[in-house]
């Protein structure tokens, strides 16, 4: 198991030097000199040369990315072009933001997808499953920024609200002080991910129910319930978790949108901001990082699915 | 991102010959209502965008960028059905004409992405070994990469306008064909047809293009009509941070966007185009389900 | 997270010290973070609004932007080259450091330091001395006649920065970290407010400096919140979350004034929004071509249209109330009969087609699509293109566009900060002149005008610079928007200058 | 030899018929099966693929997929008719009174639980164990179907185990509570020859020892003369011969059953030229009106083509589903199929076998 | 009738890696085809018998090179094929062919039957194009279908016909010999009767010579001349099929016979039953790879590779690999269970 996570690991490498690779050339391709957006309008052409050589602008580009490189191997990702704090501590605390909402919104996702997903299967084709399949399908076809707005303005402006519920009530922005704030987002985000494992669920434990192993357990006279909850179902889970996972990693990466409407400093909304002002070194890092996430997600999903799954070998 | 958990082990029997009957799918997308529904939206979107504009220019005075700023913001009325935006501009007329935007921004980004990563699947499930490898790790390198990022920097760097997010949303799509692509490839490579033509000593051109490639086009048209739904999304979501299309271009994202500044003072102006955004991206998710379901023996008994 | 405020924000009346609008804890949503709070390492509006909070200049500037006394009691002009000011005595920075001439020198030759880079040494980059005569007196030597040197010196960057803050910083930098770097990170000045903690994307904390030399702030401690979306801003304000919210979207003023709890306040504000022409380009080469077009405009329109009547047309670069701005002067008014015949003068009633490049501002898109539909009125067919704003200022820089709207504001309240910096040649490209406009006659007009010492004669210079602009229209000035801030009622004395920046001093909470 | 009266019959399906709902109609997948099983005996089923073998199984046991359906017939299990119990009362039998063993030893056992747990689960459910003891006799019963080391095996999960050995387990399980009547679905079809030859020698010494009935399903004519004491043979949905296991394959009487012993190449005596039946099996949806199997019958009348055949009992309680024994027999009364001659039954004549 | 080499196989050896270890590194292999050697003669039919697993399929593919082999000669008419370029090999696939098991897998189910034929004729330019229609409806008649279903789909044909059809197209190119991957396994009884005699019918027609692969030894017994019993990648028994069926040699072969069901009740015989379960080929046993369950083995048998020979009993061309023949043949070697 462990020379496999380590193989696993090695094996992410190369992914991530990629990654680098891109990013690094993504940004050198943009139009945009960051010195001369550091410098701003109407500096001298010195300044924003003084500014270019100390950001090393003027070196070639393979020399930067080799020291870009070096750096981040010693875990410096430099500092922030814009604000000159490093890479580190600009990502610092967001990072946890968004790691924390990824983690909720996941775990929102999962509670609803789950029951969604089993009640369809076991009832399919009546009309539980039709309708609740239904709002699925609504849930993954709603852009999710303006459902966010949506909510908003439902519950937390909530004009229509009664006394009565007032206590309902949330805050449009922020993340962290006070679950009024929290609840919001995290359905936002959620919502998309309920849908997506709602519908694998469904079909999995279809295709599942159809084993020969279901029929050979109905054939030692199990009960329906007992064939669904303990045959099927934790089968059905396997491809699952693998969901589970990638909707994690991409609740990571993709939450932008949802942390632009509702005001949450996490990583998604600074890389945006990044890439605007054209603050390579912190693009580079949130970039790196989110990967470095994204491919240690998908390890922990393999395992688990590995761990789940007992059949595949290991080594 | 290990082999098995990118091809789920149902492309071997969604392939599998003996259900390739046309014949055979066809009757049973036709009886499953929600494709039908599905599918009828889809062309019925189509034909919107395709005679909507020639319709409106041909019998009434309704321009999709004609505005009005003494009417702007109108609720629904008669001579507005959708009410009117910022401008005073005709939401329905918009509608009208960005449908073909919209439906552009979904099938040419999923083109483009469906090329490229159909590409790149075969020949990485084809050749296997260290092709594959490569490809696949740069695949990992795509998907690994926050996609709304790579779409932003594509943007960035080439401007921003619709042929341009359509090239980012396109390219954002690669690794999810790629993979599916070569799941698919390594399954129908393994049938015996492929091996007896390789006997006969075709060429591997030969074998990919003519045998293997018409083989996986199921799986490949669920993809792109899944597919099509997340581009339409992306898109919006591009537009969202100010980089879809180029105003005053009707594109359905962009009017959403747009009606983001005014959905408390006045909702319908975003209402409207997000739900038709949510009626088209929805046609192809149970479009593409039921092609899907259609397509996997699976289901024939149910 | 990053405050530790919790939902008890709103309900902070006074603190209890029996005043009744004095204490509480003030929270500000604003668009977007500093990006540092470096006087020295920003140029940009948030960072400045910050800035101006903790720190303090030799002069400030009035509501009517008159010159007044700051940090310097006095000032007079000792020749054409050299000023001297005389300081206020008895003031000490947060971290105890005393106030004084050696202090200001210090400030001075910092940001002028070319190794550093500061973005804002142009703004101070004529002085060539700063020297101290004694502990309070001080003498600053320009390379030439200078007049809105005190205008300059009123602008945030000017604020003046601890001692013995500057000397950390310059260690820092040779143990090679970046220049404003320890300043950004724990901003030392002499203002009503200390700096508390910064988050950064999220939120800036100042407290009550309990030891300021003037009078007081009235609030213990304010909060900058940083919420992006506007609407979402508006329903913060709504929902009680916030005092203050910065800016407001003029569609959304008249949902805010409704809501009961609170209200917009509006104040003129001295930037300029521009329709700019790349006058080195066919056709815009020829100003009967620019003037045309100009005259195609519908400001008006746009105004009540766009702005739901939140800002003012504009007849020249200058807002009223800019020292050197005048109405005395021919002007472009909406009127398309003269722009058809302008245009066929000029060999071009076919029309051509052109590109109109905006970036990814609402107000300025939906502009182009007004501007886009009145061109097409002159046979002109113009796309629209929006770029992301840093590869916008990029590819104007660089003259690859035809027209562009964008907008310049002025934080210094003097004519010759927009004229000299949007129509100098020595301007062009990057520094702020993105016509490529390049006339002799107006690089030597505004080249005296900022050498004129006496007003009277600056006024009648700039005037005649901006007839000149009108007659050759490099661009087409749109209008000048109203800064629209949403306020609580509970909130009373807040007020923000024609450049945008606010000095939250007197700003008290009431129940 | 004889069927009637001597010997205990302990399962009687009489006349039982299945629908499938498919898009394209409905398949007739069983279409009027009977034969009886004595108590303690071997019944072979056998017949091409997709003939209904397993479908008759599945359907006395009801465990028909959801688009299946028992139409017709009658299921006598120690007196009652099992397909008019409630499916609670059905569960009390499945797996406790009589069992199953199918034919892929790799699918049917479930993936994530171990060998034990599910050996125990039909302990506990029918018998009434504790988990303890469940556990004790799982390994019991892995002892019994020879899995060496029976006591390390219980805790494996099938992945862990070979095919073979699967399918022993498989047994185990099926044989947990006893049962008075084992169904096996072509237990053997996924396993190699030699470890057919085990699980045979497993089975037929299980039965001995513990006494149990067993339906045993295949399309091997080879395992079913090792393993039967009688055999129906079944044609595209239809018992179409059913006796014991000598005359089946000394004097076979359908066409059919001839045709099929005839082409069968044989590893244990030379033969010349196999003797094929020609044409296909008939597809579900275009059945033959008349006997099913006259399009490919070499003996085939207009009678054969029109009218389909009953199954009628001979005096030795054997049953044909064939127009050449009946009185109503047109054609020749020597008939020729595939090389052997036949006696008809025409005008009242009797049958007579020619040996 | 002097017989003719066509195809000689010479130490043939076909392994395949493991991936695994750091970077996925060649870990171990398996040793699907482990040395194996054996000639085939014009005009006969020759048979691969074994359990599943033990490189039967392997070895065909490896003589096709639609798997690179390890090591070995593949001599086709004195060319050793093993050594062609891919360009230059693709010639030699006119002249070997192959039918597989699988009736629906095995053909291109886009393709209608007639433009599988004509493909396989264009790719190695057999006939003028404008007469390849005609052939096509020929081979159809051949293998018994009808030329008007020239036009159909493979969906619309059963098992049995789709199986003639991929004759058919291994006709279509006029090979000599023909491979067939246990090309009737997967038929029933009745059809593969038909597919049987039609292969027969084939041979004399056309000269073909067989490499018949199956498991089922009945249909072995039925078609081949000369048979090899091949354990574990080893063969392990070559003989004609009467010296094969009549007097086995090893105690393999002996245990495959005797666990056939004979489909004759009365035929009540002595089984050996052999003990567990085929080994895997990754580590195989060391020495004689049977001796885990052969119930002769010795401790000489887990050290020495035994070689195949013609023991005196033996007729000329029947070869075993086992160390004791004699000994099992004499009775002095006692099977102990
Ligand atoms: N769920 C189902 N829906 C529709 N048709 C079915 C279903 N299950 C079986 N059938 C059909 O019923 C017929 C009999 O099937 P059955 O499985 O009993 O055959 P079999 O004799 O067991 O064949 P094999 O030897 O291949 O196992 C076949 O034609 C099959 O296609
Ligand atoms: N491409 C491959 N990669 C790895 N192992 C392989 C490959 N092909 C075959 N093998 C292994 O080689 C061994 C021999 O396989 P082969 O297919 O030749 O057996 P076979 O005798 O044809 O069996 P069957 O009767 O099941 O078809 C098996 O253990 C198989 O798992
Ligand atoms: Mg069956
Ligand atoms: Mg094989
Ligand atoms: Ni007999």
């Amino acid at each position: 198991m462990t020379k496999y996570i380590i193989r696993r690991l090695i094996q992410t490498i190369p992914v991530l030097i990629g990654v680098t690779i891109l990013v690094f050339s993504l940004m050198h391709l943009v139009p945009g000199d960051p010195a001369q957006i550091v410098a701003g309008e109407g500096a001298s052409e010195q300044t924003v040369e003084n500014i270019r050589e100390r950001l090393g602008l003027n070196e070639s580009i393979p020399v930067q990315y080799g020291r870009f490189l070096g750096n981040a191997v010693q875990g410096d990702l430099g500092s922030s072009v814009r604000s000159g704090r490093p890479v580190m501590d600009e990502i610092g605390s967001r990072f946890w933001v968004t790691v924390e909402l990824a983690f909720y919104s996941t775990i929102v996702a999962v509670f609803l997808g789950l029951i969604a997903g089993i009640v369809s299967a076991v009832r399919h084709y009546t009309l539980a499953d039709t309708s609740i399949m239904i709002v699925a399908l609504f849930g993954l076809s709603m852009p999710n920024f303006w459902f966010g707005l949506l909510l908003i303005q439902w519950f937390a402006i909530g004009n229509w609200m009664p006394e009565s519920l007032e206590f309902l009530k949330m805050r449009p922005s922020g993340w962290g002080d006070s679950w009024r704030q929290i609840i919001l987002p995290v359905l936002t985000l959620g919502t998309g991910g309920a849908a997506i494992i709602a519908r694998m669920t469904r079909s999995s434990m279809l295709e599942v129910i159809g084993q020969d192993y279901i029929r050979t357990a109905r054939a030692k006279g199990v009960s329906e319930r007992i064939v669904t909850y303990r045959h099927a179902l934790k089968n059905a889970l396997i491809p699952v978790v693998t969901v589970v996972g990638l909707e994690f990693g991409g609740f990571l990466g993709g939450a932008v949108l949802t942390e632009t409407i509702f005001a949450i400093n996490g990583m998604g909304r600074l890389t945006i901001d990044a890439i605007r002002t054209r603050d390579f070194p912190v693009v580079q890092g949130t970039v790196l990082v989110i990967s470095v996430i994204f491919v240690l997600v998908n390890l922990l999903v393999d395992i688990s699915y590995r761990l789940l799954n007992k059949r595949i070998d290991l080594n | 991102m290990s082999e098995e958990t990118v091809n789920p082990p149902v492309t071997a029997q969604k392939i599998n010959p003996r259900i390739e009957s046309y014949k055979q799918f066809w009757r049973r997308l036709l009886k499953n209502k929600a494709a039908v529904i599905g599918g009828l939206l889809i062309v019925f979107v189509v034909l919107m965008a395709f005679i909507g504009p020639w319709i409106i220019t041909t019998f009434t005075d309704y321009r999709p960028n004609q505005t009005d700023l003494t009417n702007k913001l109108q609720g629904p009325s008669a001579s507005n059905w959708f009410g009117t935006d910022s401008f005073g501009r005709d939401i329905f007329t918009r509608l009208i004409f960005g449908a073909k935007l919209t439906l552009y921004v979904g099938f040419l980004s999923v083109f483009i992405g469906g090329i490229i990563g159909v590409i790149f699947g075969i020949i990485s499930g084809y050749y296997g070994g260290r092709v594959d490898a490569v490809i696949m790790r740069l695949m990992d390198v795509l998907l690994a990469f926050p996609g709304i990022l790579l779409a932003l920097a594509i943007v960035a760097v080439l401007g921003g306008s619709l042929t341009n997010v359509i090239i980012a949303v396109g390219i954002f799509s690669v690794p999810a064909f790629a993979r599916v692509v070569r799941g698919s490839t390594l399954s129908v490579r393994k049938l015996e047809y492929v091996d007896a033509v390789r006997a006969l000593g075709a060429s591997d051109f030969r074998i990919i293009f003519k045998h293997i490639l018409p083989n996986i086009m199921s799986p490949i048209i669920v993809q792109a009509s899944l597919r099509i739904a997340t581009a339409i999304l992306t898109g919006a979501g591009l537009s969202f941070l100010g980089l879809g299309a180029q105003p005053p271009a009707p594109e359905w994202g962009a009017m959403l966007n747009e009606g983001r500044q005014y959905m408390f003072e006045a909702g319908h102006v975003a209402l409207f185009p997000g739900l038709m955004i949510v009626l088209v991206v929805l046609a192809f998710n149970i479009f593409g389900d039921g092609v899907r379901d259609a397509l996997d023996p699976k289901m024939k008994n149910r | 997270g990053g405050s530790d405020t919790s939902e008890g924000d709103t309900d902070e009346g006074g603190s209890g010290t029996g005043e009744e609008a004095q204490g509480g804890d003030l929270i500000l949503a604003v668009l977007s973070d500093a990006s540092s709070l470096d006087p020295h390492g920003a140029n940009d509006v948030p960072s400045s609004v910050v800035q101006e909070n903790i720190f303090e200049t030799l002069v400030e500037t009035d509501e009517n932007s008159e010159i007044i006394p700051g940090l310097a009691e006095s000032w007079e002009a000792v020749d054409e080259l050299t000023w001297s000011f005389k300081l206020q005595e008895g003031v000490t920075f947060h971290d105890g450091e005393a106030f004084n001439a050696e202090a200001v020198k210090m400030n001075l030759d910092r940001i002028r330091d070319e190794e550093l880079g500061s973005p804002r040494a142009n703004l101070f980059a004529m002085i060539t001395n700063v020297e101290a005569v004694s502990e309070y007196e001080l003498e600053i030597t320009t390379e030439y006649p200078f007049s809105p040197l005190l205008s300059h010196l009123s602008h945030s960057s000017g604020g003046m920065i601890s001692p013995a803050s500057i000397e950390a910083d310059y260690e820092a930098i040779a143990a090679g970290e970046d220049p404003f770097s320890v300043v950004s990170r724990n901003p030392v000045g002499t203002g009503y407010f200390k700096f508390e903690s910064w988050n950064p994307g999220s939120e800036i904390r100042l407290t009550k400096n309990e030891d300021y030399w003037g009078e007081g702030a009235n609030v213990d401690s304010v909060a900058f919140r940083v919420v992006p979306d506007s609407q979402v801003r508006a329903a913060d304000l709504e929902t009680g979350n916030v005092h203050i919210i910065d800016p407001v979207q003029p569609n959304e003023v008249e949902r805010i004034e409704s809501s009961g709890v609170a209200s917009v306040l509006r104040t003129p504000s001295s930037s300029l929004a521009y329709l700019g022409f790349n006058v080195q380009k066919e056709p815009f080469d020829d100003p009967l071509v620019r003037r045309a077009i100009s005259y195609a405009i519908d400001r008006e329109a746009i105004i009540s249209g766009i702005y739901e009547d939140y800002a003012i047309p504009a007849i020249g670069p200058l807002a009223p109330g800019i020292f050197g701005y005048t109405d005395d002067i021919d002007t472009i008014e909406y009127n398309m009969d003269e722009a058809k015949s302008l245009l066929a003068e000029a060999g071009m009633e076919e029309g051509f087609a052109t590109t109109i490049w905006t970036n990814d501002n609402p107000q300025r898109q939906a502009i182009a699509v007004l501007v886009q539909e009145a061109l097409a009125e002159l046979n002109i067919e113009a796309s629209i293109e929006v770029l992301e704003f840093g590869a916008y200022l990029d590819q104007t820089a660089a003259g690859e566009h035809d027209m562009f709207i964008l907008g310049y504001s002025n934080p210094t309240g003097d004519a010759d900060y927009q004229m000299y910096g949007l129509f100098h040649t020595e301007q062009i490209g990057n520094p702020g002149n993105r016509s490529f406009y390049s006339d002799s006659e107006v690089d030597e007009l505004l080249d005296e005008g900022r050498r004129a010492t006496d007003p009277e004669e600056r006024e009648v210079i700039y005037a005649e610079v901006a007839q000149l602009l009108t007659d050759d229209a490099p661009m087409a000035f749109l209008l000048h928007q109203e800064y629209l801030n949403g306020i609580a009622d509970t909130v009373s004395g807040f007020e923000i200058d024609s450049a945008g920046i606010y000095k939250l001093k007197d700003v008290s909470i009431s129940q | 030899m004889s069927i009637q009266g001597t010997e205990d019959i302990i399962l009687e399906v009489k006349n039982l018929q299945t629908i499938f709902k498919t898009d394209t109609g409905d398949v007739r997948a069983v279409d009027g099966v009977s034969f009886k099983l004595p108590k303690g005996k071997t019944i072979g089923i056998v017949g091409e693929s997709g003939s209904g073998k397993s479908i008759t199984s599945l359907s006395i046991l009801q465990l028909l997929a959801s688009n299946g359906k028992i139409t017709n017939g009658e299921v006598f299990y120690k007196g009652d008719d099992l397909l008019k119990l409630t499916e609670n009362q059905m569960r009390k039998l499945r797996g406790n009174e009589i069992s199953m063993i199918f034919q892929e030893p790799m699918t049917s056992l479930n993936p994530v639980y171990t060998v034990g747990q599910q050996i125990s689960e039909a302990l506990m459910l029918h018998q009434n164990m504790s988990k303890k003891d469940a556990f004790i006799r799982s390994v019991e019963l892995l002892q019994l179907v020879g899995i060496p080391s029976p006591d390390k095996r219980v805790k494996n999960y099938p992945f862990e185990l070979s095919g073979g050995m699967r399918q022993r387990v498989m047994i185990a399980m099926s044989l947990a509570c006893d049962p008075e009547i084992l169904v096996a679905d072509e237990p053997t079809t996924a396993l190699d020859v030699t470890i057919q030859a085990q699980i045979l020698e497993l089975i037929k010494e299980l039965q001995d020892r513990l006494g149990m009935s067993v339906i045993f399903i295949t399309h091997d004519l080879g395992v079913v003369a090792e393993t039967c004491d009688y055999v129906a043979v079944m044609y595209a949905g239809q018992v179409v011969e059913y006796s014991d296991i000598r005359t089946l394959f000394h004097q076979p009487k359908l066409p059919y059953t001839i045709g099929l012993l005839k082409s069968l190449p044989r590893h244990d005596i030379e033969q010349d030229k196999l003797e094929p039946i020609k044409g296909n099996v008939p597809s579900p949806h275009e059945m033959p009106v008349g006997c099913r199997f006259s399009p490919r019958c070499p003996a085939a009348t207009d009678l054969c083509r029109t009218k389909m055949p009953q199954l009628e009992t001979d005096e030795n309680g054997n049953q044909v589903r064939c127009w050449i024994y009946t009185d109503e027999w047109t054609g020749e009364a020597e008939v020729d199929i595939y090389g052997e001659t036949r006696i008809a039954k025409s005008g009242g004549a009797k049958t007579v076998l020619p040996d | 009738m002097e017989k003719q080499e066509l195809l000689k196989v010479e130490g043939l050896k076909q392994y395949f890696p493991i991936k695994g270890g750091f970077l996925g590194r060649t870990v171990n292999h398996v040793k699907a085809v482990d040395d194996i050697s054996f000639t085939i003669y014009e005009g006969e039919t020759v048979s691969i018998v074994g359990e599943s697993g033990c490189g039967k399929s392997t070895t065909g593919r490896a003589i096709l090179r639609l798997e690179e082999p390890t090591e070995g000669k593949v001599e086709f008419r004195g060319v050793d094929l093993a050594g062609l370029s891919k360009r230059d090999m693709r010639k030699y696939r006119k002249d070997l062919q192959i039918i597989f098991q699988d009736p629906y897998a095995s053909i291109n189910p886009r393709q209608t039957v007639a433009s599988v034929l004509t493909e396989a004729m264009d790719i190695q330019k057999v006939l003028p194009a404008n007469e390849r229609r005609g052939r096509a409806e020929e081979l159809l008649e051949t293998v018994g279908l009808l030329p008007y279903q020239a036009d159909r789909f493979p969906h619309e044909f059963s098992g049995g016909q789709r199986q003639r059809i991929g004759i058919a197209r291994a006709l279509s190119v006029n090979p000599q010999l023909i491979i067939c991957d246990e090309a009737v396994s997967a038929l029933d009884v009745s059809i593969q009767a038909q597919v049987l005699n039609l292969l027969e019918e084939l041979q004399d027609e056309f000269k073909l010579t067989y490499l018949f692969i199956s498991h089922d030894l009945g249909v072995v017994r039925h078609i081949s001349d000369r048979i090899i019993v091949m354990y574990l990648g080893k063969i392990v028994e070559i003989a004609d099929k009467y010296s094969l069926f009549e007097n086995p040699k090893h105690p393999y072969t002996k245990a495959l016979l005797s666990a056939i069901p004979i489909p004759d009740p009365d035929k009540k015989k002595e089984r050996i039953v052999l003990r567990g379960d085929v080994p895997s080929p990754i580590d195989p046993p060391s020495g004689c790879r049977f001796h885990t369950r052969c119930p002769y083995a010795t401790e000489k048998c887990q050290v020495d590779v035994p070689e195949l020979r013609t023991a005196s009993s033996m007729k000329e061309g029947h070869e075993a690999a086992c160390h004791y023949i004699e000994e099992i043949e004499s009775g002095e070697k006692q099977p102990n269970y």
